[in-house]
């Protein structure tokens, strides 16, 4: 069952993945990475992270790339663009360190560099990541960062306000800018 | 611990350069006869250390402070017989080289200031007797000189200036490496961190480790001397330094090279000292010939003068590495000559300099007779600087050379030629500028040195006549230093001394 | 108990870092470079998950919820910033962007 | 809400951040409500906040909490912490005076400069107290983004836009990597807090720690970019040199003191039983980052630019020192002191020289400086002496600290590699003094170069720093007596 | 009586350089203000003063008693204690005899230059440098510490070079000033490597130490050494192959310069250096042998050159690097008393030569040149009648000073036997050849008709300078009889005690003396007569002689090319090379510090493309980092 599921919303998220990678329209990179988006939900609840599942549709599937869209439509990208590449040994540096990463991790996985389940506790319970299991835990352990996260989001609106809302100020001196 | 005569040294100007700089800016006429007044105090106080100076070779007159004892660094300061010349000479020169600046007007303060900040660090350096403090002194010093440069030279100056601080900073860097590797070792045999001079002493050192330590130091003194052939800074920064520059430059900085060799190569690390003497032998003649050689065909007075210090310090690594009573004495007397004879001669060249803005030898001709005052002292300055016995110059050549003969033959004698490639140059020069019949007309209408240009000269001339028929009267305070540095490296390496010293040592 | 080795996640998160990853070095679209640095970060959020499951601790859980704020809020700043650009250059062409070399 | 913690719960512990957060609140709430023509509310409530963050970071210092942990190791009050909070706080104190020209020329805006500001520092504060790496990355983020926003603050300007951007790509690309270390440092061990890596080591044997130090070379990766340590430095120049003057400073110090101060807890903290096996990476990125930092910092002719240059040989110097071990933690410490309000200082002169809200300083516009402004030219004269670790000024102790300690580290051919690449740095520090002192401008008739004026806040502020580098470079006890009070 | 000598010599010793150096000092500042005819006054006083004290501390010498036989030594300072040079004076018959003809002959020579210099603008200088000159030369002669000969050797040439370059305005004057001193140095380098290796064979320089036994310390070996060092440096100072050309150069100089340092004082330092180091000659046969051969080739070369030289001076200057040859040939052939002898009967009659010379170049108005000159024996007598008397002496006729030195030289060449045997010969060819040129310049100036240039009106020469032309002319004519073989040899036993335990040179046979003084006797007569043939006479004789001689003269005249074949040889090629180092230096050595400061900044720049500008460049680096970072700790931890 979970292997089914793994290989189908797996193979899913990859293409989605790929899809965005390599889509020339950005609406259509969009589209697939909120495919993989939806696909990493799928394994969450899979995972027993449910709450987490939920969040990830909602605001990230939902709110996060709804905004993406919209910027995407506000500057006027919505369209076919060209991806040939025009940085020289641009694709090929990018090859060989994609190369490396992956021999990187097939090493790990060859030396046995890559299993960490002997370090289980053993009979360790599967939590099931409820919204009161998220939350006991978020309210007590996790209080602290709960609170500094806020701040991103102070952050975020100050930025958005600073970058994109007031009007250009008149500048005092003309230097040069440009 | 009584009167810190030496902290008070150092700080003496810097005070001074602080009362110069509280002055306001636009009171201009001011600030340079203030500082030389300023500049008249750490003479007193020199002349204090001369009369309290016990002829011995113990360290005196020293003063220790924590600083960061954890790191084994304090503020440990002291002079012996080595020491104590060099700093009567810098405090000596420094308001020498003030009183000639009259011709700077551009940002005299700064330069008043930097002058003095320059003695500060000059003496600390002679006076350190804690590697790091040492260290700090050594560097900072291109801090003022730099400035000096940079700021009141001639054409080329950023060029010079620049060349003159990356050259000595690297060789100074090579040292930090060597001191902190010091302190390393220390606090492997003794298990505490010290930068003592003292302690340093102490430590056992294999022959490997002493190589490597000496070499480190060496490049940064070898520079600084400077011995062929890491020399060619010091062409480019004396001719495009001002009058002071040049003074200080050459009567004092290029000292810290071979004072280093002397307190810290020789004692630190005898047996490699003994070990390079080959090397150190080589380019030291090497160096006494070719900056003679080179000397002879420079087109530019200061030039001249300059590549003259290549060859006359040649003279004082020689007699330092002969490793004989006599070599080592007449390497310090030797510098406290070469600081007086050729600070003189820069300041000479800096009169002229100043009178028809040119140092091109064959810009004059005929000068002797329209500024015979001018000319009997560059004559007389050449004479002391070509060695005649009976000036000060001839001390010290002469020390060296015999000195050196007992343990470097071969040496010795290649390096006496010296002795005649020094008349060629300084004669020749003398005769294409002042003889014959004077033919420019730029240069009819030059004036002789006048009072105040003259009475700078006075306690050169005195100084240069009195070392060169009583030399004891420093000689009696060096030797026990100088023969102490011996006995050490005698002691503590393969090096044995020549019987002469053997016999003589014991008087 | 789950039937499958949480090996098999990590493998597909690290395949998806990765993938996110070329996609920010070849595309010079800063909106699609913006989208590859969020599917490095689902990337990483499953593989939080996953190994959360494997040592049957909530950590990991717990992670990806804070790592989702921290995209929300690099997201809002990100298309601010490249709405500001827009504005100046009128192109979301980060390879326009090199004024400044050397 | 924070009853469950029971005993782990202080307030003192969070204080600082808490007084900054509150400072930034109130400024944007008063900007937004009484939308006031100047801003002298704002610095009122500006000294009032760092005034507040630096007295309870004291009392914290003082207390006798130092040592524990709070919030179950969310927040840890031990020295580093603290000695990073002061740091951080001085920082901000500086930087918030030299950014006061940029604040006034922002209009409006400066209000949101001020806040992100403090922000950005109660989130690098967070990453360098924090035991948990979750914790670490929120503030890394905080502080991060913010920097972001700082760096595109000026946005009508083309070169501070591209440097946002660049700034953001790269950060969020560099901050996705470091994530991606938590991830697998979590997948190895279980647990997302420092300790858990040593204490798994006590009680399991580790044969094939393979993951764990991917994870390292992960997390340092995304560390080593804030701190603009080579080959992760390429942002830095750019950025430098289009983000506006007046908070480039700023922006340069506060996220090397977090970047260093977190990489120094994991390295030492976390894999601290790793030495053998980082030690080298480490030293080796140390050497590249001297050599690259210095080498092209020869070649600029901007100063900004030579600055970040610069600042890339600086971060391998202070490597040196994290390289070595927890022993160097003074010798860091004090380096990254010394060498972050160096830089703000430097940053001020090329703000009031080239305009608050300019971006680039080409070296032209300090030809003679020492004549039009000679408090300016020595405040940058010094401060690039001290840079260079000329002894005399603070920055020769901070050298001789770290390479005192690489030595003893057996780094002794890191040492004389960063020796001999101070010398050459000599070079273009000295330059700045050529353009200031020696050179003459070479005047365009009509048009002289105006005096740059700073305000006189501005020039106490230099003046403060400059003889605190002398002083230091003297007498560094006090600091370092402090230092090793509190580490 | 005896007490006085011993206090003054005791104590007084230090006056006798003492006077003339403070005349020197107090001339150099306040000469200017006392103007012309007083400082030349004091100078002379000061040297008159130092000539009583030599005299009164000479007595005891020439008594011979006690303190003739123990050189007394006054130890003045130390000067470099650990080279055991010191400030030590020496009062021996040796230094006595030197210091009475340096302050002798100084006087007289002082006194001349009063009427000489008359005019000159800079005549107190003059003095100063007279004055400072007589200082210089008696600290040399009176030292007893070869560091405080040597600062004597080395001020006298400081003297030279300033007295000769005294009319600096002449470039000609400046540059043979300049010669002089290098070419001396050259042979002072001789002397210092001498004093190295003194030194560490004794471990002192003391002299009375190192001469003591000498033999029981070094070898025959190093004495050589030594020696041959010490003739380098004499042969720069006395100006012997091949360090003689400086000496034709200095008579630039005003005349009575020439007469005392380059004919009566200075050049013969090397001889007195030699003489008083017999000592050291006498363990080392290979260096005697080596001075004597030097000075006979110098005595022959040079009286040749003399031949061929028309300037009145330059003849003289040749005369005087010949007649130093002989001393050097005398003190090799260890005929020491007859080395200093003939030093001695030279003084005065090379003095008398030069200063007669000036005279009659005073007269002439500065002319030197022989061939404008003749016939005025009329106009200048007692200039002629003088300079007659010098001619006789130095042409050797008997019973004038020159014969009796002159055959004593030669006669302790004959009784060394051996080689000497052929410097025997040679020195009485060089004895003909000196008669001739000497008869030759005599008849030239005086005799004949008059060829002056136009407008020249020659006349005699004032009192202060005709005065000690007859006191020097009374001397060369009777000086010869203080040392007679066999009847008088008092010179002998006056030095005597001096040169205890070496062996000199001795002929015992009174027949041999009395034929080698022919034989010398009548190689001076046939010299005189051949030239009065010749340039006297005149008529086909001259003729035929002059064709004959014709090359030869032109090699004579151009003083062999010498110094062209130094010029060439030597100075050319040393400044080629000069120029050449300082193009290395500037190219090469500055050339590669440069290089690397040029290297290091070319590598940044080489650097600056890799900072592309895009932001994607910079992830690929970021992300190759990274990955790099892990590989690297990943394979350090496990792999």
């Amino acid at each position: 069952m979970e292997a089914a599921l793994f290989v189908i919303f797996g193979a899913v998220s990859l293409a989605g993945a790929i899809a965005m990678v390599t889509a020339k329209n950005p609406v259509y990179a969009a589209l697939g990475l909120m495919a993989t988006l939806f696909s990493l939900a799928v394994f969450y609840i899979v995972n027993l992270a449910h709450l987490v599942a939920a969040v990830q549709v909602i605001v990230y599937a939902g709110a996060v790339m709804t905004l993406f869209l919209f910027v995407i439509m506000l500057i006027g990208v919505d369209r076919a663009e060209d991806t040939s590449e025009t940085l020289r040994f641009q694709r090929p540096l990018v090859f060989i360190v994609g190369a490396a990463a992956v021999g990187l991790g097939v090493a790990a996985v060859v030396a046995d560099e890559w299993s960490w389940t002997p370090l289980a506790p053993a009979g360790a319970e599967a939590p099931n990541g409820t919204m009161a299991a998220v939350a006991e835990q978020l309210f007590s352990v996790w209080a602290l960062p709960f609170e500094a996260v806020s701040l991103l989001l102070i952050v975020a609106s100050i930025g958005a306000i600073a970058l994109a809302f007031f009007a250009p100020v008149r500048r005092r001196k003309e230097k040069s800018d440009a | 611990m009584g009167f810190p005569l030496l902290a008070a040294l150092i700080v003496t100007p810097i005070v001074g350069a602080a009362a110069v700089a509280i002055v306001p800016a636009a009171r201009k006429e001011l600030h340079l006869p203030i500082g030389v007044a300023v500049s008249l105090l750490p003479i007193a106080l020199a002349g204090l250390l001369f009369a309290e100076f016990e002829p011995s070779a113990n360290f005196q007159f020293v003063e220790f402070a924590a600083w960061y004892p954890e790191w084994g660094i304090n503020w440990h300061v002291g002079v012996d017989g080595i020491a104590m010349p060099l700093i009567l000479l810098t405090t000596l020169l420094i308001p020498i080289s003030l009183a000639a600046s009259v011709a700077i007007t551009d940002r005299i303060k700064l330069f008043v200031i930097m002058v003095l900040m320059l003695e500060a660090g000059l003496i600390g350096v002679f006076v350190s007797l804690d590697l790091i403090v040492f260290f700090v002194f050594f560097e900072a010093i291109l801090i003022p000189m730099y400035f000096i440069i940079g700021i009141w030279g001639s054409e080329d100056r950023i060029y010079a200036a620049i060349k003159f601080f990356l050259y000595t900073a690297f060789g100074s860097a090579l040292m930090l490496a060597g001191i902190i590797a010091l302190g390393a070792l220390s606090a492997e045999q003794t298990g505490v961190w010290s930068f003592d001079y003292l302690d340093l002493l102490d430590l056992e050192l294999t022959r490997q480790t002493q190589g490597w330590l000496f070499a480190g130091f060496a490049v940064a003194f070898a520079i600084k001397v400077p011995i062929f052939p890491v020399h060619t800074w010091l062409p480019d920064a004396h001719v495009q330094a001002p009058t002071a520059g040049s003074v200080i430059l050459a009567g004092v900085m290029l000292k810290l090279g071979t004072y280093g060799f002397l307190r810290f190569n020789l004692p630190l690390f005898p047996q490699a000292t003994v070990d390079a003497i080959p090397i150190m032998a080589t380019l030291a003649v090497i160096g006494i010939v070719y900056g003679a050689v080179v000397a002879i065909v420079q087109p530019d007075l200061k030039k001249l003068v300059a590549y003259s210090s290549v060859s006359h310090l040649g003279f004082i690594v020689l007699g330092i590495f002969a490793l004989t009573r006599a070599g080592l004495e007449g390497g310090v007397i030797q510098m406290i000559n070469h600081g007086l004879t050729t600070g003189a001669l820069f300041l000479l060249v800096g009169m002229i300099y100043e009178r028809r803005h040119t140092k091109a030898i064959a810009d004059f001709g005929g000068l002797a007779k329209i500024m015979p005052i001018f000319a009997g002292l560059f004559l007389f300055m050449a004479f002391a600087s070509i060695g005649l016995p009976g000036l000060n110059g001839f001390v010290g050549e002469f020390l060296i050379l015999i000195g050196s003969y007992a343990t470097l033959p071969v040496y010795s004698i290649i390096a006496a030629s010296g002795v005649v490639l020094a008349a060629i140059y300084l004669l020749w020069a003398y005769e294409r500028v002042f003889t014959g019949e004077p033919t420019k007309e730029e240069n009819k209408v030059l004036s002789d040195l006048n009072l105040r240009e003259i009475s700078l000269f006075v306690p050169l001339v005195v100084l240069i006549i009195l070392l060169g028929l009583y030399p004891n009267i420093l000689l009696d305070r060096i030797s026990p230093s100088t023969d102490a540095v011996l006995e050490r490296v005698a002691a503590t390496s393969s090096y044995e001394l020549p019987a002469l010293d053997l016999s003589a040592g014991g008087e | 108990m789950p039937d499958l080795d949480p090996s098999w996640y990590m493998g597909l998160a690290a395949a998806l870092f990765l993938i996110g990853a070329v996609g920010m070095l070849t595309r010079r679209n800063a909106l699609i470079m913006f989208m590859s640095v969020e599917l490095m970060l689902n990337a990483v959020n499953l593989t939080f998950v996953a190994a959360g499951r494997a040592y049957g601790v909530l950590d990991g859980q717990l992670a990806v919820f804070f790592v989702l704020v921290v995209a929300a809020a690099e997201v809002v700043v990100g298309l601010a910033i490249i709405v500001a650009v827009f504005h100046t250059r009128t192109t979301a062409n980060v390879d326009a962007l090199s004024e400044m070399k050397g | 809400m924070f009853d469950a913690l029971g005993a782990s719960t202080s307030w003192l512990a969070i204080a600082p951040e808490i007084v900054l957060l509150l400072a930034a609140v109130v400024v944007l709430a008063y900007d937004i409500v009484a939308k006031p023509d100047n801003h002298d509310v704002h610095a009122a409530v500006a000294i009032v906040g760092i005034g507040g963050a630096a007295a309870f970071t004291w009392a914290q210092w003082r207390s006798d909490l130092v040592g524990q942990e709070f919030f179950l190791n969310m927040a840890r009050l031990d020295g580093l912490s603290i000695v990073v909070r002061f740091l951080l706080v001085a920082v901000l104190g500086l930087a918030t005076v030299a950014a006061w020209p940029l604040l006034r020329e922002l209009g409006r805006r400066g209000a949101e400069m001020l806040a992100l500001m403090f922000i950005a520092t109660i989130g690098f504060s967070f990453l360098a107290s924090s035991g948990n790496l979750v914790m670490m990355f929120i503030g890394l983020e905080i502080g991060s983004i913010s920097l972001y926003v700082l760096a595109g603050i000026t946005r009508e300007r083309r070169l501070a836009d591209e440097a946002a951007m660049k700034y953001f790509l790269l950060g969020s690309f560099a901050s996705a990597i470091f994530l991606y270390g938590v991830a697998l440092f979590f997948a190895g061990t279980g647990s997302l807090f420092l300790v858990a890596l040593p204490s798994a080591l006590a009680s399991v044997v580790f044969t094939k720690p393979g993951v764990i130090l991917v994870a390292l070379g992960l997390m340092a990766a995304g560390l080593l970019f804030k701190v603009t340590a080579a080959p992760f430095h390429a942002w830095a120049p750019d950025v430098y040199q289009g983000a506006p003057a007046g908070v480039v400073g700023f922006m340069a110090a506060a996220a090397k003191i977090g970047g260093f101060a977190a990489l120094a807890r994991i390295v030492w903290e976390a894999y601290g039983p790793f030495l053998d096996d980082w030690q080298a990476p480490l030293a080796g990125i140390a050497a590249i980052s001297i050599v690259v930092g210095t080498l092209l910092a020869i070649a600029q002719s901007d100063i900004r630019r030579m600055l970040a240059y610069s600042g890339i040989a600086h971060a391998g110097f202070i490597l040196i020192g994290i390289a070595t071990g927890p022993a160097s933690r003074y010798a860091v410490s004090f380096y990254l002191a010394v060498y972050t309000i160096q830089l703000v200082a430097a940053f001020t002169v090329a703000a009031t020289v080239s305009g608050p809200g300019s971006s680039g300083s080409a070296r032209e516009e300090y030809v003679g400086l020492a004549r039009r402004a000679p408090l300016l030219a020595a405040t940058l004269g010094l401060m690039m002496l001290a840079m260079s670790g000329m002894p005399v000024t603070a920055g020769f102790v901070a050298k001789f600290g770290v390479f005192r300690e690489g030595w003893i580290g057996g780094l002794e051919w890191l040492v004389i590699l960063a020796l001999v690449a101070s010398v050459a740095a000599f070079f273009f520090y000295l330059r700045v003094i050529v353009d200031m002192y020696f050179r003459e401008p070479v005047e365009t008739p009509g048009t002289p170069k105006a005096a740059p004026q700073a305000p006189p806040s501005v020039r106490w502020m230099l003046a403060i720093i400059s003889v605190a580098t002398i002083v230091l470079g003297i007498y560094a006890r006090p600091l370092l007596d402090f230092l090793e009070a509190s580490l | 009586m005896n007490e006085v000598y011993e206090f003054v010599i005791e104590n007084l010793l230090g006056l006798i350089i003492l006077l003339p150096l403070l005349g020197a000092i107090f001339l150099h500042f306040f000469g200017r203000f006392i103007g012309e005819p007083r400082s030349g006054a004091l100078a002379t006083l000061a040297i008159a003063g130092s000539f009583g004290l030599a005299i009164v501390a000479s007595i005891p010498m020439f008594a011979g008693g006690e303190l003739a036989h123990h050189p007394t030594t006054v130890m003045l300072w130390d000067w470099m204690p650990s080279i055991g040079a010191a400030f030590e004076l020496r009062w021996d018959p040796l230094a006595a005899f030197m210091t009475l003809i340096v302050t002798g002959v100084g006087m007289l020579i002082h006194i001349y230059s009063v009427g000489y210099m008359h005019g000159d603008e800079r005549f107190p200088r003059f003095f100063t440098y007279l004055n400072l000159f007589a200082a210089s030369m008696l600290t040399l002669v009176l030292a007893n510490n070869f560091a405080m000969l040597f600062i004597g050797w080395e001020l006298v040439g400081l003297c030279s070079y300033l007295l000769i370059s005294f009319w600096y305005t002449k470039p000609s004057a400046a540059a043979a000033g300049k010669k002089a001193f290098v070419v001396n140095r050259i042979g002072d380098l001789g002397f210092i490597v001498g004093l190295m290796i003194v030194f560490t064979s004794f471990g002192t320089l003391s002299m009375g130490e190192v001469l003591e036994l000498p033999g029981e310390i070094i070898t025959a070996g190093t004495a050589t050494a030594i020696c041959l060092l010490f003739l380098v440096g004499a042969a720069g100072k006395s100006a012997q192959i091949p360090l003689y050309v400086w000496l034709p150069d200095a008579m630039e100089g005003p005349t009575p310069v020439s007469a005392l340092i380059h004919a009566a004082t200075m050049v013969t330092a090397g001889v007195y250096l030699i003489a008083r180091t017999a000592a050291l000659f006498q363990l080392s046969g290979t260096a005697s042998v080596v001075v004597a051969t030097v000075g006979a080739a110098t005595a022959l070369v040079a009286a040749t050159i003399a031949i061929g030289q028309n300037d009145i001076k330059k003849v003289l200057a040749y005369s005087t690097v010949s007649q130093l040859g002989y001393m050097f040939l005398a003190v090799g052939a260890t005929g020491y008393v007859a080395g200093l002898f003939h030093l001695m009967t030279h003084a005065f009659f090379k003095a008398l030569l030069f200063l007669a010379a000036g005279s009659v170049i005073h007269g002439m108005h500065d002319q030197q040149d022989m061939r404008k000159m003749g016939g005025l024996l009329k106009k200048m007598p007692v200039t002629a009648w003088t300079m007659g008397v010098g001619t006789l002496a130095i042409a050797g006729l008997f019973p004038l000073s020159g014969f009796w030195s002159k055959d004593e030289v030669l006669a302790s060449a004959f009784a060394s036997g051996g080689w000497f045997m052929v410097l025997w010969v040679v020195g009485i060819v060089t004895a003909l050849i000196t008669a001739f040129y000497i008869t030759r310049q005599f008849i030239m100036v005086f005799l004949g008709e008059p060829r002056w240039e136009e407008g020249v009106e020659p006349h005699e020469s004032p009192r202060t300078m005709t005065l000690p032309l007859v006191v020097l002319a009374v001397l060369a004519a009777v000086a010869g009889f203080v040392n007679m073989p066999k009847i008088n040899p008092a010179l002998e036993h006056f030095l005597e005690p001096s040169l205890e335990g070496i062996q000199m040179a001795h002929l015992e046979s009174s027949a041999l003396i009395v034929l080698l003084a022919a034989v010398s006797g009548s190689a001076g007569i046939i010299g005189i007569g051949l030239a009065t043939l010749v340039y006297y006479r005149g008529g086909a004789f001259r003729q035929w002689f002059l064709d004959r001689t014709r090359r030869p003269f032109l090699a004579w005249e151009n003083a062999y090319w010498v110094d062209q074949m130094f010029g060439r040889t030597i100075v050319l090629p040393g400044k080629r090379a000069a120029f050449l180092t300082a193009r290395f230096d500037d190219a090469v050595v500055d050339g590669s510090v440069n290089g690397v400061g040029r290297l290091t900044s070319r590598l940044g720049t080489a650097l600056r493309p890799l900072q592309t500008g895009f932001v994607r460049t910079y992830g690929v680096t970021l992300a190759a980092a990274a990955v790099g970072l892990a590989i690297w700790l990943l394979s350090r931890g496990a792999l």
